[in-house]
């Protein structure tokens, strides 16, 4: 019987049941509801369940194998997590929309078939768009919203093209024609974040609210991942792509000076990783990409809730204004930097075991480029992560009296930093949990001495080398800075013409749609002719043009 | 007793009808149209369950053989349509009372509710029997009680509207019964099963075609099929809310109901596509309708005569579903009858609720609604959703099946005018839904609080519905699969 | 109207006659052209002259409205009663055949009940027009 | 930031780096590629791509610093 319960049921329910409840039971509701994902993700047996007929499709809303498990894990860890420390956030609609989005995300993870996680990627991007909108940013909301029906448009298509060709399983998408290939890939790298689609993660989640943010961390691109391991492991294309994520994500983390952004454009960083070990394709690569996007749920998820917690405090979150909290809010300070050393893969934490995974991974099969990029995606992280923000914090006393948040607030985080030393001390809690990757050797004096050596060069040439400290901005120009800052004003400014060139055309465009538009409503308003009232003998003669109409067609 | 139970549900209205008239006061006369709205609804599900058991259900009225006397015929195309009638009933009755109790002045409230039942008889009669020319006083009863039950609306436009109805109708209704009595003289019965079964023989094939056109365009107009819609924005615009609700879910969808009965088991769907050019017509009216009325629906400034444009071209769809002809086109006309039925009842329910707590339906009046009927207007949005298509709402399954069939009659052109025809509800409904839940409610306005139980209940019910039949495809699409199998089993 | 004394004096004369004409249509409808429904209209006609003649506020009291509006639904009860009547004696509805010791007079009995119900029917809703036009501008 | 802290920083690690130098060439190495086992490469690439990282950090921060907090 329990197989055919999907862990998203009960966060779904709860979501219904967190738009009609108030208060503590609402509290109650939430919890119980993550809870109950939780257990039902580590209790399913390994097998399908849950089979429904839709519209002609066989749905499987629940498959579990050992990734699913993995990141059902991760997600169900997250999802607790996170509404625990979201649980003295007071905004009704974004405790509903987390919940419908962690719902959306464990479902995706536990689909068994494309037509199911079709529907819930646009779940999820439905449950996302809510948090970042319930974070009180409107326009950024409206962008992600745009970006994210896009993406959802792309998967539809390509799921549709996919199931027109009698595809609907996972396995067959590889013998899939080219559209539904291309359309499925490009609708799961816009969501991964990969670049050139990776400008909305930044743009988005330091707009939320301080607890929005934890789940928007957590759960969009790494579902997209796993959707990636599904559909496409062994896409070489995907190295690419998550190369070219992994520059621009370090690039840009090293820029910017608002620590939120920060984490955004490092997750950005570490899905690109995962990326290059999904296109690497090997079965130790997809396991060793799972583990990873598991560790990273945790530290990523625990950082945002400290980061949150000085955005709570401070209002912004300047990397150089971290330096008055280290003392006013140790705890909060202490789960930062364990968070960032486990990000750079120091030892001993569970960035290091992912990453000795990925990197045995990439290593047995030969991938070179992959492995190396790898190795140095370590020392740039080591540089954005901790040494850089160490070197712009500022003394001085804070604006406001700080303090630690509260215990509700404070656990979660706790909790999570202690899982991720946990792991990072015992690899194989971890990597038993995924069949192959039992066997790699993480704790040992090779792999040790060659993390730290890389990291400390990196630091030490930094240090040498801090003439050249990126100042960064708070804002960064992106893809986006194309539309945003419309790309035929930066043409006309470069070539010399004058804006009002813009200006008139800009006019003109306007003009035209106004007039389409009063033209449309001169037909179909409610003076229209379509719109208007008709005198009844104008009816009844149509009627009598109808009728004359098929008896006349009847006999020619 | 069980066996009659075709009959007993047109006499338990007819008998509600009566007393409601007998009774002269509200209370009671609500009393009455509550139990013979459930009923109706327990005699529509036993009928479901017995047709679906034992397959088609014939009753003799009078005892008469179907050559001679009426016969009331339940299968598994009127199933659906009489589970519609009866749930709908019984839902929405329990919304009348409070609704019904503010529009009305109370010295004509009985009178409604009598004429509420008179017209669900009418519409119950029409889709049991299978007789044309029972059809046809059934039709006169649902449009006379409906004709004054729109001039019982607050408006004095109600007056106009009822009585271009009136005349609407009766054109509508003449021209069904001229068409009769030419199927009458090509095949000497009235029974619908028989003339079917003698049309093959007929020799006066003018006649027959002479009265399948007269027939069709009769039928047309209480369709509200696309030129011939005008009737309809006024009439559900000015209407008591209720009587609006109840029409709106069911009347055109009793009227789709016979056209589907005429084409497929009457003519055939062959005769019908081949002698005349219904198809081609038929597909280019409920495109226009798709496109026409739901384009003025989005500049219309009344949220009541908004829905109503948008029921004349969601109606599009359903007579769009009829002119594929082939299995998927017409499982996916026949659910779009129940699935609109939820949406545009849980819609107008929504409406009139607000009219119930402000007095008005102006599109200005909806601002910021959402923070103080959060309840209600969630059901509106739902149902806006289910209106334009989205995946999880009822309403994306009926197009499911529309464009599935499109691409079946190899018309893909079609699929992508349907999929670009939601786009226009997305446009009407994403005005309302901007209104109701970005913008905010004026300073000025009186604090207005949710609806109260009573209406709110169904609303929520029917909005459920829409969700729920959206992701449980089974009964709805089970019943008009179920009703398509017969339709080609019974289809010459 | 009320100095035009050929006019009452010939209605007078003539109001009986209607009435017992409807009265001969109606049982004639069992055999012959007539029925209910000319019966119910003749006998409203009655009325209405009567109104015409006397005033509208004499045919009220003759007919009172509140038992116009009674008879209109109550014909309708007995029509749609006498067919229940059937389906309760074991039949179809609307089959008159057990409503008597044999069929023949069954059907006959059914369908005189129902001639009358029609006859209610159609005699008060007559009135009721009639009273709704004639009352126009009184009332309200 | 405080030279003087600076400056010892740059110490401590230079003393970090010696050392682990040296264990580079004491622990058993199982290379991939074959120049990964040479003792001493990892510091050397990581100094190299921390280099490489602050070049382009740096070159493309020009490009796309864009202002202040975004506020729309």
């Amino acid at each position: 019987m329990i197989e055919a319960v999907s862990p998203a049921l009960p966060l779904l329910l709860g979501a219904a049941l967190a738009v009609l409840l108030r208060g503590r039971a609402r509290d109650a509701v939430s919890v119980a509801a993550a809870v109950a994902a939780l257990g039902l993700v580590l209790l399913l047996p390994d097998r399908e369940g849950g089979r429904i007929g839709w519209l002609g499709f066989r749905l499987v809303t629940v498959a579990v194998d050992p990734a699913a498990r993995l990141f059902g894990a991760a997600f169900a860890i997250a999802a607790l997590a996170g509404i625990v420390h979201a649980l003295a956030q007071r905004n009704p609609l974004e405790r509903a929309a987390a919940l419908l989005y962690a719902g959306a995300a464990l479902g995706i993870v536990f689909a068994g078939d494309l037509v199911t996680f079709t529907i819930f990627f646009e779940l999820l991007a439905v449950g996302s768009t809510l948090v970042v909108w319930s974070g009180g940013r409107r326009a950024a909301a409206l962008r992600y919203a745009a970006v994210h029906a896009f993406a959802g448009a792309l998967l539809i298509a390509g799921a549709a093209a996919a199931s027109a060709g009698g595809v609907t399983t996972f396995a067959a998408v590889a013998e899939a024609g080219p559209l539904a290939r291309g359309l499925l890939l490009a609708g799961l790298l816009v969501n991964a974040g990969a670049f050139p689609f990776s400008f909305w993660v930044a743009d988005a989640y330091p707009k939320a609210s301080w607890s929005g943010a934890v789940f928007l961390s957590a759960f969009t691109t790494k579902a997209a991942v796993y959707g990636l391991i599904r559909l496409f492991p062994g896409e070489s294309a995907l190295v690419v792509f998550g190369a070219a994520t992994v520059v621009y994500g370090a690039i840009y983390a090293l820029n910017t000076r608002d620590l939120r952004a920060l984490l955004s454009y490092s997750i950005v960083g570490q899905v690109g990783i995962m990326l290059m070990a999904v296109g690497t394709g090997s079965a130790l690569a997809l396991a060793a990409a799972a583990l990873h996007a598991f560790a990273h749920v945790v530290y990523k998820a625990m950082m945002m809730m400290a980061a949150g917690g000085l955005v709570d405090a401070q209002g912004r979150t300047p990397l150089g204004a971290i330096g008055p909290f280290r003392r006013s809010m140790p705890v909060t300070a202490l789960v930062l930097a364990i968070g960032a050393l486990a990000l750079s893969g120091l030892p001993l934490t569970a960035g290091f075991v992912s990453k000795s995974a990925l990197s045995a991974a990439l290593g047995k099969e030969g991938a070179a480029f992959a492995w190396f990029l790898l190795t140095a995606s370590s020392a740039a992280t080591f540089l954005y992560a901790v040494c850089r923000p160490l070197l712009l914090i500022e003394t001085g006393a804070a604006a406001r009296p700080l303090a630690d948040p509260s215990p509700s607030r404070l656990a979660p985080m706790v909790l999570l930093a202690a899982l991720t030393l946990a792991i990072g001390f015992v690899p194989a809690a971890l990597l038993g949990r995924i069949p192959g990757t039992g066997a790699i050797a993480v704790l040992t004096p090779d792999h040790i001495v060659f993390q730290l050596a890389v990291l400390a060069a990196a630091a030490l040439v930094l240090l040498l080398a801090r003439a050249v400290i990126l100042p960064g901005a708070a804002t960064l120009h992106d893809i986006d800075s194309l539309w945003r800052t419309p790309l035929w004003r930066v043409v006309a400014r470069w070539l010399g013409r004058p804006v009002a060139t813009y200006g008139r055309a800009r006019a003109g465009v306007v003009a035209v749609l106004r007039n389409a538009l009063a033209g449309l409503e001169r037909q179909h308003g409610p003076q229209g002719a379509l719109g208007r009232n008709w005198p009844t003998g104008s009816m009844a003669l149509s009627a009598a043009i109808l009728l004359g109409a098929t008896l006349l067609l009847a006999y020619i | 007793m069980r066996e009659h139970a075709p009959v007993l549900m047109v006499v338990v209205p007819l008998f509600g009808a009566v007393l409601a008239a007998l009774v002269r006061r509200p209370g009671p006369a609500f009393a009455v149209a509550l139990a013979c709205g459930f009923a109706v609804a327990a005699l529509a599900i036993d009928l479901a369950v017995a047709v679906s058991a034992g397959g088609p259900i014939s009753y003799r009225l009078g005892g008469w053989a179907p050559d001679v006397g009426i016969e009331y015929r339940v299968d598994a195309l009127n199933v659906p349509i009489l589970l519609l009638l009866g749930v709908t009933a019984a839902v929405a009755t329990v919304y009348a009372r409070r609704s019904v109790a503010s529009e009305l002045p109370v010295g004509r409230v009985a009178w409604f509710y009598a004429l509420y039942l008179l017209c669900l008889t009418g519409l119950i009669g029409i889709a049991l029997t299978n007789d044309a020319f029972n059809a046809f006083v059934f039709l006169e009863i649902s449009s006379l009680a409906t004709y004054a039950m729109i001039a019982l609306g607050r408006d004095r436009r109600a007056l106009v509207a009822a009585y271009q109805y009136l005349i609407i109708g009766t054109i509508g209704a003449t021209f069904y019964v001229i068409g009769v009595g030419f199927l009458f003289l090509a095949t000497g019965t009235l029974n619908l099963s028989l003339i079917a079964e003698r049309l093959g023989e007929a020799e006066a094939a003018r006649a027959v075609v002479t009265g399948l056109a007269f027939v069709l365009v009769g039928i047309a107009m209480k369709v509200a099929l696309f030129p011939l819609h005008l009737w309809l924005p006024n009439a559900y615009a000015y209407a008591p809310s209720f009587a609006t609700v109840f029409l709106g879910a069911t009347a055109t969808k009793v009227a789709v109901y016979l056209l589907f009965r005429y084409v497929f088991s009457v003519f055939g769907a062959a005769f019908v596509f081949e002698a005349l050019p219904t198809g081609a017509l038929l597909i280019a009216l409920s495109l226009a309708a798709a496109f026409g009325a739901s384009t003025v629906a989005i500049f219309q400034s009344d949220v009541k005569r908004l829905l109503a444009y948008s029921s004349v071209g969601q109606i599009g769809y359903a007579t769009l579903g009829l002119a594929l002809g082939n299995a998927a086109g017409l499982t996916g006309g026949l659910v779009h009858l129940l699935n609109h039925a939820m949406m545009k009842g849980a819609a107008f329910m929504a409406v009139g609720a607000v009219v119930f707590r402000l007095g008005t339906c102006r599109l200005e009046a909806f601002a910021g609604l959402g923070r103080a009927m959060p309840a209600t207007m969630a059901a509106l949005t739902v149902a806006g959703l289910g209106l334009i298509g989205v995946p999880g709402t009822a309403g994306f399954v009926s197009k499911w099946y529309l464009i599935k069939g499109a691409l079946e009659a190899g018309m893909p052109w079609l699929a992508l005018l349907i999929v670009a025809s939601s786009i226009l509800a997305l446009l009407y409904v994403g005005r309302l839904v901007e209104l109701i839940w970005l913008r905010p409610r004026p300073a000025d306005a009186a604090p207005v609080a949710e609806a109260p139980l009573e209406l709110l209940l169904p609303t929520l019910a029917l909005a459920a519905a829409t969700i729920w039949f959206g992701l449980d495809t089974r009964f709805t699409a089970g019943l008009a699969q179920a009703a398509t199998v017969g339709l080609f089993g019974g289809a010459r | 109207m009320r100095l035009d004394i050929v006019l009452r004096v010939a209605a007078k004369l003539i109001l009986p006659l209607m009435l017992v004409f409807a009265l001969y249509v109606q049982f004639h409808g069992d055999y012959g052209p007539g029925g209910g429904f000319q019966a119910g209209a003749i006998a409203a006609g009655a009325v209405i002259l009567y109104g015409l003649v006397y005033g509208l506020s004499a045919a009220q009291r003759l007919v009172p409205v509140a038992a116009v509006e009674t008879m209109v639904p109550l014909g309708v009860l007995v029509f749609a009663a006498v067919g229940v009547a059937g389906l309760l004696l074991g039949d179809n509805y609307l089959d008159y055949d057990k409503l008597a010791h044999d069929a023949v007079h069954g059907q006959e009995w059914g369908v005189f009940l129902v001639e009358a119900g029609v006859f209610i029917t159609v005699f008060s809703t007559m009135l009721a027009i009639f009273y709704a036009f004639a009352g126009r501008g009184i009332k309200e | 930031m405080i030279p003087a802290i600076l400056r010892r920083a740059v110490l401590v690690l230079a003393a970090v780096v010696a050392l682990l130098l040296g264990a580079d060439f004491l622990v058993a190495h199982h290379p991939y590629f074959g120049i990964d086992g040479l003792p001493g490469f990892a510091l050397a690439f990581g100094g190299l791509a921390a280099l490489a990282t602050l070049a382009l950090g740096a070159a493309a921060g020009r490009l796309i610093a864009r202002g202040a907090f975004d506020d729309d």
